[in-house]
């Protein structure tokens, strides 16, 4: 069986986890490779989440929120940007290619486009193998 | 620590699920996982029977916990967690693993299908483990309610909201109720009368024996939340405690000195179109030299549309500068009526209609670029008429001079000078206009994001009657909701601190959205107005001791579910 | 260099038979359906709104109302009911009086009493001028038939009608080609810059043509019949023009029917048709330029087709009863109605249209072209009226 | 004594003082009526809220985005929606219409007419079995006919109540008693074709009137090709062509006629390369509707970002008479679109003929007074809005007052927008008069406070308009307010 890599999406309530239902409500098919947590807002999404998601051996961790100006707690998703922008940086250093991480905007009624994300993400992820990192961090502990 | 007892149920979804994902497999895996006491999967487990089976279990096994793998939590959340409560478990017990949205509806490979169906349940296994139970508290709600403004909206407000047992301070800053519409003889395309309006509001209000109505009065300071603020009057000491607030302060004129080209303060035959609303009033439209007006010229969008003073638009000048023509015409049947616009906004019921019988009353319309605007100037010494409007008229490629003796200037509508010091107040906030902001733009025009207080009328964006009491109305709405019900209800997922731990440095204060987190001086510490919170955790990610977290979705609630969801393969 | 607003330009196009101008509001859905709009020629939108705003004096530097023939198009279709095609109409008579120099055409548009009172007094005058010699020195009028004939010259000398067809002629061209001259003065002198002497000429052969044809009447939606009518109508004109002025020696002989007698028929029945088909048309209110008569719409054609009518009986008389007094009688009607007619429909009403049309295009031109010019040698320099980009397609 | 306002003496005093039943009928499940019906459901009140079709939502629910923020509608409604279905205090009824209105005001009896739905609501479990065997496909009214449904269909995943449902007009064993395939089909075997229509009677006391509007019908403005040209489309067939969840999911293409020659939108088709928005169609047009339709500008010039974003490349043509940006935000929206290279011409559309593949308009653009002859392949109406079909009707059986256009009027004008003459029935939203989504969201909300108000007071509050004077004596000609109830 080829390598399927483990992709970690972490989706806020109110529109990426809604258009993730949607795409399932309309039977739009995408890699199986992606395993969704819910939380209420990607402003909730704490750097320590990824970490643990990369430590626990996910191959890429994709954050989604609302699009700008449409956030249900009104700037959570700005929030979730910064602190994108802040980690990942700190993941290169740790020897996490930027690749394996991904923030996308994914609204209620956009299934399609986050099957399309996951799916591109997916081939990336793909061509690059199997993350080290796991290893890497288990020196860290 | 103490054996947990969960339950995991798995659901085939007659055969949405099942058709892709082998249940039987799930379920199987479940059952080995330490703490699973019981791990079945049934045809539709929100169907009666499976919910039946559900609260059997948690009577008979003892289920502490309880997981459920079958559609979006979206769909059935509710569901299931009302089965735990019959059963007499904590709802918040529940954890659901989206295996049909998520699983069999989007993937075909049944293998990878299940496997991925088996780490998302597993995930929901581990989370569940560290879930707590959780109550919603509610909090009991003041019965009175502060109308802030005494105009048309907030005396419509007041009106709607008091009655038996239900008290309504209107607190008006001026000395007498009305605002800007005293003064405004008619309105809209019918030539309503705005006086008798006025006069029925007025009346019914002081009538009211629930009604308590505090002109000449400003408000010094507002605290609490909810169901229960406190006001403190400026003048002196008396104090209100009131369970909700609406805001209705209104709007006041743009000064029209502020523009050189308007000719306003200059020329003393340019007035504004408040100054109009006078002259109708008196019935006596003059001139400075005191003859009657020949030819008047009204201005549209002076202080609106206009990057210099303000980009947004007034919404209801152009029905009144129509309105104004009909008077004039009404008083003045020879005079010559110009009327320079930009786009003419007549959209009301009626209201181009009114637009159409306008121009059949030999009113001129002259089109202006609203990048470049008519300039009022001084005519030529020998010109009969003393201003000059001009202008280039786009409609005809021609630049055209207007000579007039009376010019009357459509002045935007601006937020009142104090609407930022109102807005902290009663912590809401204001747009880069000074207008209050909306709950939501779309869904919730009279709401703020601060709970129990409302905004209603023109302090929100500019309107015109209907749609100032329409808004008001809606206040009242949720008002008298909030009322009958008694008691607000507090979600249970809302954040807390663990005060042990904070070192009060306080950038959750600096990122909540709703300033649902206070700083307590005398401890140290940060702690959550669990009335205001949302839940949205911003603040439990932002914290860098860890000490501010959002109940049910807890770090080691993330953490446990990602290392259920990556667990190595087995079985 | 801005314009004033003339607030009472409205209520004399009113008084001039204009029913309502307040209904627009400028959308534009008018010029956009029009079938003749063109590339530097867009109306009748803007030219409404002129009226509404009051600028006259602009006006009379635009040719577009000459341009629009009255199919009606504009009108059924406009969204405020404005009725756009009756607008431009209400300015071509606003434009007629503007250019003439003399006031009558305004007095003729506005008052029924003037127009009725000038024709019966020319009426008058030319009875007089048949009747008042005879009264001096009886006895010359020979009442015997001539064998195939009747001694018409007896009663009127071919000398004396020919210098009063002449004098009239000098008389009429120079009241028409005068207030011409103005419009062109107008309608050049918004160009506002130098007009090359070749372009009159170059362009002069188009005015010959369109002024023969008309023929970007053929151009409106369902107007051809209308056109061909209108061209025959033209014909008529030429050809009894010719006979009279020129030839009138032939026309107006005493015994025997001769060469100029089939032109005649031809010319005799053009005119007849062209007049009652435009009555008709009036009468039963069928297209669009026919909802509104004013009393001058009528007059033209009702006329016309009594001078037809009345030349045709003085004829029959003639050459087929050979009954010299009925000829006389008939002839001083006939005179009597043809002459008013032309002396007030020619230079000041209906009929001036069918001259200021072409020239209107032919100045239309002139401009053009001397913008372009003017163009290439300074571009952008050019301030209003907006520089037309190309000329009239013809 | 004092009356509900609790004044001692005053016109208010005049209050009609019948009891007033608890319960509440909203009619109508557009944004207007959920908007009401939650309101009163949260305030612990008994709410039925009848909608005609099979699910609640109404227009706002086809929309993809929503001007000015450009919120996608759904991530805003549909949340609304499901409170609605799962709501303690809300009986919904849909594919249901009121018959007959009797009792006076704190005490209607009220008769519902309820199609069958042929789907046991409580037992699907919306897998859609039966409309992948269902054989019949027809235009899908959500999809504003761009796309295809099945006799057996569910309106939109989201639909509210989130059940199938079987439309007996299309059906085949309707039609000749034979197929059946969706009850074989059916898992949870809920599918009963040979259910029948059912008459429900309730009572309440107070009845808010939310019916809605509908769209003007294109092809009735002939000149602009609705009909004759497959690639002149309405806004609502736009709507629904740039919607992730429409036909194309979200690929704004070209229409083109598939093997059994019927129009059809593809997302692999090609994509336009200059439209044109052409506004105020059937509106301010006093060949059809002389009233401004109030939303179109906005949602014009919210197309023409919708474009630009989807198709950077395509040339944008906005073509209007008056632009009427008047609400929060709109003016500034208005600004960023003209900011955004999208052509904004003023002059109004007179017509769109076909040439080649091309289509091709005539318009003035009447600031620079030239004839504009655009070459397009795309030409989106915008439609105005209309009375609902069924308002002069529903009027009449409410005894309540529509004026001459057939929209639902106000006993006082420019007063209280939601009250009608009779003191139990209430207006809100666009049956009212075309209004946006905010304004309607304010008026429903203010219909729900007076209903509110006339329960906690056991009586039905007085019509403002029965206080005030008659609208004002003016020499203006005053509009034709003949009301026809």
């Amino acid at each position: 069986m080829s390598y399927e890599p483990k992709l970690v999406a972490f989706l806020c309530n109110w529109c990426s986890y809604t258009g993730a239902d949607l795409a399932g409500t309309s039977r739009t098919k995408y890699s199986e490779s992606v395993r969704i947590v819910r939380v209420m807002c990607s402003g909730r999404i704490d750097p320590t989440f990824v970490l643990k998601a990369f430590r626990e051996g996910a191959d890429g961790v994709l954050i989604s929120g609302c699009h700008p100006g449409d956030c249900h707690y009104h700037e959570g998703n700005y929030k979730a940007l910064r602190r994108y922008h802040l980690l990942t940086p700190y993941l290169v250093q740790m020897g996490i290619e930027p690749e394996r991480i991904r923030l996308e905007w994914v609204s209620a009624s956009e299934g399609n486009r986050f099957a399309q994300i996951v799916d591109e993400m997916t081939a990336t992820l793909r061509t690059m193998g199997p993350s080290k990192v796991q290893a890497t961090m288990a020196n860290y502990a | 620590m103490n054996p947990q007892r969960i339950g995991v149920y798995v659901c085939w979804c007659g055969s949405n699920i099942a058709k892709i994902v082998d249940v039987e497999k799930v379920a199987r895996v479940m059952a080995r996982i330490p703490g699973v006491e019981v791990s079945r999967e049934y045809k539709y487990m929100c169907s009666d029977p499976g919910q039946e089976l559900i609260m059997k279990d948690i009577k008979e096994l003892g289920l502490d916990r309880v997981v459920v793998a079958s559609c979006s939590p979206r769909m059935h959340e509710p569901t299931f967690r009302k089965t735990l409560k019959l059963a007499g478990l904590n709802p918040y017990m529940l954890e659901m693993a989206n295996i049909r949205e998520h699983v069999s509806w989007v993937h075909e490979n049944q293998e990878l299908a299940t496997a991925k169906a088996i780490n998302l349940t597993r995930a929901a296994v581990h989370r569940v483990m560290v879930h707590a139970p959780l109550v919603q508290h509610e909090v009991p709600v003041n019965r009175a309610t502060m109308v802030l403004g005494g105009g048309i909206t907030g005396m419509t407000a007041a009106l709607r909201i008091a009655g038996q047992g239900r008290k309504v301070y209107l607190v008006e800053r001026s000395d007498e109720l009305g605002g800007r519409a005293i003064g405004v003889g008619r309105a809209g395309p019918h030539m309503n009368s705005v006086a008798a309006l006025l006069d029925n509001l007025t009346t019914r209000v002081n009538d009211s024996a629930y009604i308590d109505v505090l002109t000449g009065t400003v408000v010094g300071e507002v605290s609490g939340f909810v169901g229960n603020f406190l006001v403190r009057l400026a003048n002196g000491t008396r104090e209100l405690t009131v369970g909700a607030i609406v805001v209705a302060t209104g709007t006041q004129p743009f000064d029209a000195k502020k523009l050189h080209r308007s000719g306003y303060g200059r020329f003393p035959n340019v007035v504004t179109s408040t100054q109009f609303e006078e002259m109708a009033a008196s019935g006596r439209f003059t001139t400075e030299s005191g003859k009657a007006p020949r030819r008047v010229a009204i201005i549209h969008c002076v202080g609106s549309r206009d990057s210099e003073t303000h980009s947004y638009c007034s919404r209801t000048c152009c029905m009144d500068a129509l309105r104004f023509s009909n008077i004039l015409r009404d008083a003045l049947p020879d005079a010559a009526i110009y009327q320079a616009y930009s786009d003419m906004r007549a959209f009301g019921r009626d209201a181009e209609e009114f637009y159409a019988r306008t121009a059949e009353r030999d009113v001129t319309f002259l089109l202006f670029d609203k990048l470049l605007p008519p300039t009022v100037s001084e005519a030529p010494a020998g010109d009969p008429y003393p201003l000059l409007v001009t202008m280039d008229e786009i409609a005809t490629g021609i630049a055209i001079e207007v000579p007039a003796d009376l010019v009357v200037l459509m002045v935007a509508r601006e937020a009142c000078s104090d609407a930022k010091d109102v807005a902290k107040l009663v912590s809401i906030s204001v747009d880069k206009d000074g207008f209050f902001i909306e709950k939501h733009p779309k869904l919730d025009p009279a709401a703020t994001t601060t709970d129990g207080i409302y905004i209603a009328g023109s302090c929100q964006g500019p309107k015109d009657i209907p749609d100032c009491m329409s808004q008001a109305g809606a206040t009242a709405a949720r008002v008298l909701a909030a009322i009958t019900m008694g008691k607000v209800k507090v979600p249970a997922t809302t954040a807390t601190v663990n005060e042990d731990l904070c070192v009060g440095c306080q950038t959750c204060i600096s990122v909540c959205p709703y300033g649902a987190v206070i700083y307590l001086d005398k401890h140290r510490v940060s702690r959550v107005e669990e009335v205001i919170c949302k839940g949205c955790g911003t603040c439990a990610a932002a914290c860098p001791a860890g000490t501010i977290s959002p109940r049910h979705f807890t770090d080691n609630q993330v953490l446990q579910q990602l290392e259920g969801l990556l667990a190595a393969e087995e079985g | 260099m801005s314009r004033r607003l003339d607030p009472t330009l409205p209520a004399r196009l009113r008084e001039m038979g204009l029913m309502d101008n307040s209904k627009c509001f400028n959308c534009g859905h008018c010029t956009a359906v029009c079938q003749l709009t063109e590339e530097g020629f867009a109306y009748p939108r803007q030219d409404i709104r002129m009226l509404q705003m009051g600028l006259g004096d602009a006006l009379t530097e635009r040719v577009e109302p000459w341009l629009c023939y009255y199919c009606g198009d504009c009108t059924k279709s406009c969204p405020r009911d404005a009725n756009p095609a009756e607008q431009m109409m209400a300015l071509r008579r606003y434009l007629t009086a503007a250019y003439d120099w003399t006031g009558l055409a305004w007095k003729f548009y506005t008052s029924k009493a003037w127009e009725i009172g000038v024709l019966l007094g020319l009426a008058l005058i030319v009875v007089g001028l048949f009747v008042v010699p005879h009264l001096l020195h009886p006895g010359q009028i020979q009442w015997e038939p001539l064998d195939g004939g009747v001694a018409v010259s007896s009663f009127a000398a071919v000398s004396w009608v020919h210098l009063g067809d002449m004098v009239m002629l000098g008389l009429l061209s120079f009241l028409l080609l005068s207030n011409i001259f103005r419009m062109g003065r107008r309608i050049l002198g918004a160009a506002r810059v130098p007009i090359p002497i070749t372009l009159y000429l170059s362009e002069a052969w188009h005015l010959v043509t369109h002024f023969a044809t008309q023929r970007r009447f053929g151009k409106c939606n369902d107007k051809e019949a209308y056109w061909v009518v209108h061209l025959m109508l033209m014909s008529g004109y030429a050809i009894m023009f010719l006979l009279v002025i020129v030839f009138l020696s032939s026309l107006q002989t005493d015994v025997g029917l001769n060469w100029t007698t089939l032109p005649g028929y031809f010319a005799t029945f053009a005119l007849l048709y062209a007049s009652a088909y435009f009555l008709r048309g009036r009468w039963q209110k069928s297209a669009e330029v026919n909802r509104y008569s004013t009393f001058s719409d009528w007059l033209f054609p009702a006329l016309l087709f009594a001078t037809s009518l009345t030349g045709i009986l003085m004829h029959i008389f003639r050459y087929y009863l050979t009954w010299p007094a009925g000829t006389y009688v008939m002839y001083v009607i006939h005179m009597a109605i043809v002459v008013p007619m032309l002396m007030v429909e020619v230079p000041f009403s209906k009929w001036s249209h069918l001259a200021y049309r072409p020239f209107a295009i032919y100045f239309a031109n002139i401009r053009s072209k001397a913008l372009q010019a003017a163009q290439k040698t300074q571009p952008g320099s050019l301030g209003v009226p907006p520089a037309v980009s190309n000329a009239l397609e013809v | 004594m004092e009356n509900w306002e609790g004044s001692p003496s005053g016109a208010s005093s005049t209050a009609r003082q019948s009891p007033v039943r608890p319960e509440t009928l909203v009619i109508g499940g557009g944004i207007a009526g959920i908007q009401a019906a939650l309101e009163i459901a949260n305030a612990g009140e008994k709410v039925y809220l009848v909608e005609k079709s099979g699910t609640i939502g109404g227009h706002m629910a086809m929309f993809d985005k929503t001007f000015p923020t450009l919120d996608c509608a759904a991530c805003i409604l549909t949340p609304k929606m499901v409170e609605i279905a799962q709501h303690p205090n809300i009986d919904l009824l849909t594919l249901s219409q009121v018959t007959a209105v009797d009792g006076a005001p704190g005490n209607f009896s009220v008769t519902v007419e309820k199609k069958a739905r042929q789907v046991t609501e409580a037992d699907c479990i919306g897998c859609g079995m039966c409309a992948e065997q269902c054989p019949k496909s027809v235009p899908s009214e959500f999809d504003a006919g761009t796309g295809m449904r099945k006799a057996a269909y569910i309106p939109f995943p989201q639909a509210v109540p989130n059940k199938y449902l079987i439309d007996r007009e299309n059906c085949l064993y309707a039609k000749n008693g034979k197929c059946k395939l969706c009850v074989g089909a059916c898992p949870a075997n809920c599918i009963d074709l040979d259910e029948e229509d059912a008459t429900v009677s309730i009572a309440v006391g107070n009845i808010i009137v939310a019916v809605g509007f509908q769209v003007f019908d294109a092809a009735r403005a002939e000149n602009f090709g609705y009909g004759r040209f497959d690639n002149v489309i309405t806004s609502l067939e736009f709507e629904r062509l740039v919607n992730a969840s429409g036909p194309t999911g979200g690929v704004l293409s070209l229409a083109v006629r598939d093997k059994r020659k019927r129009r059809v939108f593809l997302p692999e088709s090609p994509k336009p390369e200059q439209v044109a928005i052409i506004h105020c169609v059937g509106s301010r047009d006093c060949n059809h509707n002389q009233w401004c339709s109030r939303v179109c500008c906005m949602y014009s010039l919210k197309f023409a970002h919708l474009v630009k974003e989807k198709l950077p490349d395509c040339e944008v043509f906005e073509f209007y008479i008056d632009m009427r940006a008047f609400g929060k935000g709109y003016e500034e929206f208005y600004d960023r679109i003209r900011g955004e290279g999208v052509h904004v011409v003023r002059g109004r559309t007179a017509t769109v003929e076909g040439s080649g593949s091309k289509l091709k308009l005539r318009t003035e653009d009447i600031v620079n007074a030239r004839l504009l002859e655009q070459e397009l392949d795309m030409v989106i109406l915008s439609v105005g809005l209309e009375p609902n079909a069924q308002a002069g009707e529903l009027a009449r059986m409410l005894g309540i007052s529509v004026d001459h256009n057939k929209w639902f009027i106000e006993s006082s004008m420019g007063a209280a927008p939601t009250e009608t003459s009779n003191a139990g029935i209430h207006l809100a939203g666009a049956c009212q008069g075309p209004k946006d989504i905010p304004d309607t969201v304010a008026q429903a909300s203010d219909a729900a406070a007076r209903v509110l108000r006339s329960i906690l007071h056991g009586r039905a509050e007085p019509p403002l308009g029965s206080l005030l004077p008659r609208p004002g004596t003016t020499a203006v000609p005053a509009l034709d307010q003949r009301s026809e109830s």
